[in-house]
């Protein structure tokens, strides 16, 4: 093909040595506001670099500083360190407080994920506001994951890479408590006894959680 | 029964409405005299604050702590209790119940009657204890995710106590673009156009009409070898000015022709007055 | 100053150590919307600390790296390092297919070089606009040829070495000819109902088509 020629030349030079790859990265990532994954980092160097061995790399010079290279599921960011929030505090962004009811169905969602709606009402025990995964979806925190394979076949929710940039996460597995919430069977998708009392709340939702569901879906 | 934490005393909205005594900064304007104790608290009429929970579970869940032990040892007949008594209280204050408090309030009764009789070994389906313990299983559940919920709110935030770069720099975009063309388009193209004569669609042979493409190839040709200014009737095809209807047909082609090509600033065309010959000649250049 | 009394405590307390302070700084430039004078930054340390020799200290351990701390008038601010600004451009290489009328006359020029405008134009049957051959002219794939020594001396179009270089061929001449086109399957995607009849094909040239003009013509 005619097509693969076109950039033969960076392809004749050796990459750079590790040292200047990693210079590199630093000055891609620190003038990106949003995290970028080693891909998209790769695609802006020079053939033949490692985005990854760069990363680590740049990881560990920045360890302790007050700007710190921070990984956000694939993506990676630099970030002010935490315990220096005091000092930015003019920079501070207000954001709109949110609802328990936000609040809590993001902390569903995030430690049970993937998860359907009906699945998040039954652990609330009420059912959830359209309003309510709008609002975490326009944040960015929450995405609609695949379907599940279950009669019905209903879209699940899942946490997205801002959620972990915003709550300072490399990745889901790093939720505070996940360990123990599972060691106690609470996050357990089908806990003992089912189909008992939420009964009661299953019955007025199931079948508005499937017309939702649809809307999502043809919204998309 | 007497004390119930969960009853609030909310102020009657109609007492509200009236300025607050307790408030008002001015409680000595004329014609306000202050209004007496007992008056004010019959008043603020002691509410059931429905509103302020989320369903039967979330109010569960607020009963629950007040047994004071783990959720994991919360009494479920106790508990049981407890939100019937909420229940009635707020009949006996004539408050609204939304149906989904009184479904469990009546799904409560059913299993604190099936804990304190013995089991019957022919009923089907869960035992009363399973159900109670699944039970206390949601409202563990509950609220194992609202203390995850508050960890989560009470981390290092991102705009808050972690920031990103205040002034990112932009990325120039530079697109680039890269025509496409194989070989293969190239001929593809090629081939159509030299056999495009033969994919004309099906005419009928007109023998004594000359077309406008025909007159219009003949022209350009001899166009060229005009010198001077030459009449129309000079570009006929050899065969078509004898007949008239021939003749007529190979005149307006070709004058037809000349238009297209003067149009196309490739030659001129005169005429010395009306029905005098039309003269045409190839544009100077 | 009245910034002075809100804050005595700090007062109380001795001022962070020397990297401390530099870490400060790192994060205070880097959250910064807006370069920062000295005096700047330093209001928003903590009391007794020395923001000056925390720059000071902050742009050596940032030389020769990904980013540098740059000093523009009183304020400072990071920078890309000069050296790494390409990296600051993505190229996007967006491929588009040659236009039919331009595919066309690049044939065209390609099997009858050196050809004028207006056997370009008698050939496709309809008007070459200029845009057409500007392009192939500016894609390096065409060139103007000698002017015809004809009336009005009108200029040729052949095509170029970077034309032979992308098409792979070696010379303008190893451009199969109709028949060999025909062979190798290019003349057999027609509309149905539009049967070719193979004799017509033979003829390849100018002359031989324009023949069979004459023979339409001429055949009553």
């Amino acid at each position: 093909m005619s097509r693969d020629d076109p950039a033969p030349d960076p392809q004749r030079f050796p990459p750079p040595p590790p040292a200047e790859q990693e210079r590199m990265v630093e000055a891609i990532l620190f003038a990106a506001a949003e995290p970028m994954s080693a891909r998209e980092i790769a695609a802006r160097l020079p053939a033949g670099c490692d985005a990854a061995e760069a990363l680590r790399a740049l990881r560990a010079r920045y360890e302790g500083r007050g700007v710190q290279l921070a990984r956000a599921g694939d993506a990676w960011a630099f970030r002010t360190a935490a315990d220096l929030g005091f000092l930015m505090q003019e920079s501070v962004v207000e954001s709109r407080r949110l609802s328990r009811a936000a609040t809590e169905t993001l902390a569903i969602i995030a430690y049970h994920q993937p998860v359907t709606r009906a699945e998040i009402e039954e652990i609330r025990g009420v059912a959830v506001s359209r309003g309510t995964l709008d609002q975490l979806i326009e944040l960015g925190w929450v995405r609609i994951g695949r379907r599940r394979q279950t009669p019905g076949r209903p879209v699940t929710f899942v946490v997205t890479e801002v959620f972990l940039d915003h709550f300072g996460l490399e990745s889901a597995r790093d939720l505070p408590g996940l360990a123990e919430l599972r060691a106690a069977g609470l996050l357990d998708s089908r806990p003992p006894g089912e189909g008992l009392a939420p009964g009661l709340f299953d019955g007025e939702t199931d079948e508005e959680t499937g017309g939702q569901a649809e809307d999502l879906f043809e919204s998309e | 029964m007497t004390k119930v934490p969960y009853l609030t005393p909310v102020p009657d909205p109609q007492a509200r409405a009236q300025p607050d005594p307790r408030t008002d900064p001015a409680p000595h304007l004329p014609g306000l005299a202050p209004q007496p104790a007992a008056e004010r608290r019959a008043e603020e009429v002691l509410v059931v604050d429905v509103s302020g929970f989320e369903g039967p579970l979330d109010l569960l869940l607020t009963l629950s702590r007040t047994q004071k032990v783990d959720l994991m040892q919360v009494s479920v007949l106790e508990l049981a209790d407890q939100y019937l008594a909420f229940v009635d209280k707020a009949r006996a204050l004539r408050i609204e119940l939304a149906a989904d408090y009184l479904v469990m309030a009546a799904w409560l009764a059913y299993l604190k009657s099936r804990l304190l009789l013995p089991p019957d070994p022919e009923a089907e389906g869960p035992s009363a204890e399973d159900m109670a313990a699944h039970l206390a299983f949601q409202l563990e559940r509950l609220n194992a995710m609202r203390e995850a919920a508050a960890r989560l709110m009470a981390r290092d935030r991102l705009g808050q106590d972690r920031f990103a770069r205040g002034a990112p720099e932009t990325v120039a975009r530079q697109r680039q673009v890269a025509w496409q063309a194989g070989l293969i388009d190239l001929m593809r193209a090629y081939a159509r156009l030299r056999t495009r004569d033969e994919f004309r669609p099906y005419a009928f042979d007109r023998r004594d009409v000359l077309s406008m493409e025909q007159a219009l190839e003949r022209v350009r040709g001899l166009i060229g070898y005009a010198g001077g200014w030459t009449e129309l009737a000079d570009f006929l095809p050899e065969g078509w000015d004898g007949d008239p209807q021939r003749r007529r047909s190979a005149t307006a082609a070709t004058f037809a022709a000349t238009l297209e090509l003067a149009r196309q600033g490739r030659l001129e065309i005169a005429q010395a007055g009306s029905f005098a010959p039309i003269t045409i000649r190839r544009r100077p250049q």
